[in-house]
């Protein structure tokens, strides 16, 4: 937290949204777990639990015209952009009342209306999504600004450098994101990538930047910065954001022994959780008493389970959705 | 009525559309000063910019997924794909994202772009510069799919693909640039689903796409100093594909052929063939025959690359084969 | 005789395999330690180690190149893609290259190599992981394609596919990979292009393909219970295509249905039945009908899901249809 | 030449067998192009003239077991890897006896029992596969390199990266050649590439190098370094060639004007000519006098028209060579 301990300025209220925010996040992929393990959840999941600094500091530095993209471990980026946990439980079962009207579920869930373009189930499939995004707004002469989060392991996507050359080329106001959690599945990330990450940028003539993501002020701090600068058309940007999951690659992944240790699990929650050590914080600088946060974790709790409880009761999409949407409509001539 | 190339035409429609919609831009390769290898988009960057009209680098993975994602968010793009082949290149972007992205946003987001792109052998550019992949893109819901058959038809199907809400796929058959036909001055647009009938008959009915559709109407010609009346159907979008036009042909003249210049296996022609069959098999005196270009990989010896492809020749054969009742061993 | 899960199957295979023959690796992502997600590849890597069982970075077209040139050159690589879906970002590197090579060096250079993915909807995975996408390279000519229905297929045909000197590509249906069936212990291959008769019937043939082979035999079961006779094919490759056993059963039954998981328009369904309707027809009393998925991309919700993929129960439905000669509507 | 000059040691035979082989692409491609002005060509094709040192200087470094990759500039890749006038007039020609039989044209031409893998008609279409083979032979335990060679152009295919990050992971014999001629087709390639290439490679972990690709020996130098250090395994390399073409794109690329300037032409064929510039060093030097190599251009020449001559009367293939070929006959069982 040193970097940001001279920022006191800045106003509580901010302070208690990003840490509502990250609160939020945790509890919305504790209930998800919870539905997975009693079988009530469709398919799979992948928790965001651990990294919540990330989405939270960087959503926190964007307005609502900004966009973002996001990834299959996409519930972070959606909860940090604005999304309601009603509508995203909903999704999360399939139910006719979520964002994508249980079309997309997890791998696809956003919240379309506050600029979230999407997550993903292709490994580094909105890189592309994300630059032309900020290629319209350029376009179209608008000043909102891209944020294109994905992880360490879609850094190997051959897209990335494609995009990230255009990107530069035209000045684009893109920040490419990369959520550093050290694992590609079940694999090392340092075991199948060369070389570093900020480099490849850079070769590009991109500038880039290295944070602890689980810093919530830090990284908050720094997309604020890169923000109004690519508003200002100094973009594109790259940031590199160390962080850790807590959980499996998704939830069905209990026995992780064999590639990664129990211990290095225990640190990171131990002694580098962003919520905890936020909140400590809080205190520690008077901005909020213990049990203001526990109120405010309780609160959050509440909205979650009831959340949960409305879309478990939700209906499905009538059959007669099947065939919706597969093309937009036209408008009449 | 005024001829012009179908290059012209193409040009035209997309140089109308922009006068019209500012939110248009079109990218690619050497598609600014060059106007495209083949110089369709000439003078395009002259009137538009080089903002609207816009050189990419090599990075065809890349541009699709920029113009997927200018889509989502108010532009409206065309994406300039030199060669068909490069299709395979672009396939994810095109179909894991921009054909699903309505669909898997629930109606909440679309992808209003264009792939412009072409397809046809003869031209003695070898396996990887020749291909015609149409049936890829038409087995991806979410896309729709156009294969103007004439300057006339690629002017109106290019304003309608522009104007469209969804992802269009829209394939020039890049034999025919030069080709000229009737087109009007005036504006107009060509309705998606809608076929025409070019040429009518009462013997059989001859499907064309692309490319083929002047094939058929040779064969058309050929067959009718023989005495045997061809009608030849274009279907000119192949998604949506106006299944009702075919039908009420087959319906009268009890057969048909269908003619695509993709490999024949696992093609376009297969899925028309089999409507028909599914759905006017009581009406049929014959099998419903396919023809399409042979599965093999496009050889550069002109000696075998002109064989690969279906002929005004072959088509006249098999017609005379079905009509007269002589089909049972055709295929 | 031993009953074993595809997922044991398709891994003995492998294994087998890499002990006859020090050419052969395998690359792909988590196929090490973790074996892959489906834990189809445990134990390869333990005995083969690292430099044959290759654990490689999300690089789908990159190791896809790789294995191209690996082939070209002494080696015989299986590439493992995760998900059928990834299909779209290794199209180029398959199509262009992989499967013209041959071709193109006129017949200088060869590509053994084996690319296995998977397919199937119905696991809520949504629409960018549950594709089918078997049709895209049934369609490029150069490409041999496989679709086991059983653990005993799995084995066979992945043995045959490793012994070619052609890319291949065979699909696994994620849905069965814990499915167990009868597997010899001895040694044995299931050559390219012989279908298999898994039902006699008389009244009707239901070819169906991968996961659908389940589908048309539980039907063939409903429809014995009411007098109906369905006999049951299932291709195995759809390139090469048993042509003649197909033929063979429609001539004797004269009617027929094909029933393939992938989208059915432009489908893999469409080619079976067009080479039926061209090459049996004067056999037919009814149309050939297809079923395949919708023409929708695969939506998350099971409400949903469900009910865009083929069913016992419609498949019954419609072979009931066509045996009473109530077909004149039916598609 | 100046890195050459104290190389005088290099035996005479190299030097003239370089030269020579220089001349033979220059000499292939004049052909080529009359071919096609005569009509006589299907299709079109792409010269090589102006860049012969590239592919010379890099293939006299390189044994028969060594394996190279060809773009859809590839007939100076081809002379250079061993190949003869005969059989490649007759590929340009589309005839029975060319080296792919006539099904490959010029785009695909390769004389394979060379070790060349193929040209390629698609822009970075061989990147996989040159490393692919560099992988095969570090598994089969062979020494055999691999050499790449693409454009500047290709430079903008995210495959490169893709395959850079396996190829520095696995340390494999592959060199990475990139014939920087300053052109993508109609655009210079500035215009279109951001940063520094070969700061790319370098950021993948791969040493990179820039060598003036009109100087066959400064090529062949580092070449020479670079292959046994691979074969060493100590690889994987870049190397940026700038170079020219002097044609246009293809044949059929008369008009120019508006994308280069005749000026720039002119500069490189009449001052950085690398074979004019060659043959000068080569008389300077003592090891050749002109008339000699007056006499190596001449048997060169008549060699090639008489290649031309034979492929010109030379049968088509059979048709019933259409579908052969589509797949390899299995050895039977
Ligand atoms: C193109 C593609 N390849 C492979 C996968 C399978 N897959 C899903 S997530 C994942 C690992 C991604 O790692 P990273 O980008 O670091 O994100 P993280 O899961 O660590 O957040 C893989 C390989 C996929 N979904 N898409
Ligand atoms: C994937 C792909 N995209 C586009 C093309 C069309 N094309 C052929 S050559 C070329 C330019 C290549 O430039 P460079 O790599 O610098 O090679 P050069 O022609 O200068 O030798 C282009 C765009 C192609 N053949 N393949
Ligand atoms: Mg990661
Ligand atoms: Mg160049």
């Amino acid at each position: 937290m040193a970097t940001a301990k001279n920022k006191r300025k800045t106003n509580t209220e901010d302070y208690l949204r990003m840490y509502r925010q990250m609160v939020r996040i945790r509890s919305f992929e504790d209930n998800a777990n919870q539905l997975y393990l009693s079988a009530k959840m469709p398919g799979l999941t992948h928790m965001y639990s651990g990294e919540e600094a990330v989405a939270v500091g960087i959503c926190e530095a964007l307005t609502d015209d900004d966009k973002i993209t996001s990834t299959h471990r996409g519930h972070g980026h959606c909860v940090a952009k604005g999304a309601e946990f009603k509508q995203m439980f909903c999704e999360l079962l399939g139910k006719a009342e979520g964002y994508c009207r249980g079309k997309g579920g997890s791998m696809h869930i956003a919240d379309q209306s506050h600029g979230n373009l999407g997550a993903n189930a292709i490994v580094g499939g909105s890189m592309g999504i994300a630059t032309g995004a900020a290629l319209s707004a350029k376009l179209q002469g608008r000043t909102d600004v891209t944020v294109c989060f994905f992880g360490d392991g879609a850094t190997a996507q051959g897209l990335w450098y494609e995009v990230m050359n255009m990107a530069a080329l035209w000045k684009l106001p893109v920040i490419y994101a990369c959520e550093n959690n050290g694992y590609s599945e079940y694999t090392k990330t340092d075991e199948i990538a060369a070389g570093s990450l900020t480099a490849r940028a850079e070769a590009f003539g991109i500038e880039a930047f290295e944070v602890d993501g689980q810093d919530v002020l830090a990284v908050n701090e720094l997309a604020q910065t890169l923000v109004a600068r690519a508003r200002k058309g100094e973009g594109p940007f790259f940031i590199e954001l160390k962080t850790y999951r807590y959980h499996g690659h998704h939830v069905g992944d209990i026995n992780r022994d064999y590639y990664r240790s129990k211990e290095e699990e225990t640190i990171w929650k131990e002694q580098r959780d962003p919520i905890i050590n936020f909140g400590a914080w809080l205190t520690r600088e008077g901005i909020a008493s213990e049990e203001e946060l526990q109120e405010l974790r309780d609160a959050v709790k509440a909205d979650a389970e009831a959340a949960v409880s409305y879309a478990l009761a939700a209906d499905y999409p009538d059959i007669s959705e099947v065939d919706m949407h597969v093309f937009a409509p036209n408008d009449a001539a | 009525m005024r001829e012009i190339t179908l290059s012209k035409a193409v040009n035209e429609a997309i140089a109308e559309e922009m006068r019209r919609d500012p939110s248009i831009f079109l990218m690619g390769e050497d598609v600014a000063e060059a106007g495209t290898p083949f110089k369709v988009l000439s003078g395009l960057v002259e009137e538009f910019g080089t903002e609207r009209i816009i050189d990419t680098p090599i990075s065809e993975p890349g541009f699709m997924g920029l113009a997927v994602g200018a889509a989502m968010t108010g532009s409206r793009p065309i994406v300039d794909l030199m060669f068909g082949d490069f299709l395979f290149l672009v396939m994810d972007q095109l179909c894991n994202q921009a054909a699903k992205t309505h669909y898997m946003s629930g109606g909440k987001l679309s992808v209003p772009l264009v792939l412009r792109t072409n397809m046809g052998a003869t031209r003695r550019s070898a396996a990887q510069h020749s291909q015609s992949l149409h049936a890829l893109v038409a087995h991806i819901p979410g896309l729709k799919v156009a294969m103007p058959s004439s300057a006339y038809e690629a002017k109106g199907l290019m304003k309608t693909a522009i104007r469209d809400n969804s992802p269009v796929v829209i394939f020039e058959d890049k034999l025919m640039y030069n080709d000229k036909a009737p087109v009007p001055e005036e504006e107009y647009l060509i309705p998606f689903g809608e076929a025409a009938v070019l040429r009518e008959g009462s013997d059989i009915t001859l499907v064309g796409t692309s490319s083929m559709v002047q094939v058929a109407l040779a064969a058309a010609e050929t067959l009718a100093a023989e005495g045997i009346s061809a009608e030849v159907i274009d279907p000119r979008t192949i998604v949506p594909l106006d299944e009702e036009t075919i039908l009420t042909s087959v319906r009268k003249t009890s057969r048909a052929m269908v003619i695509d210049e993709g490999h024949q296996s696992y093609g376009v022609s297969a899925e028309i063939a089999s409507r028909i069959t599914e759905k006017a098999f009581y009406y049929l005196d014959a099998p419903v025959v396919r023809m399409g270009a042979m599965d093999v990989p496009v050889p550069f010896s002109p000696a075998l690359e002109d064989i690969t492809v279906p002929t005004a020749e072959g088509v006249a054969a098999m017609a005379r084969h079905l009509v007269r009742g002589e089909a049972r061993d055709v295929a």
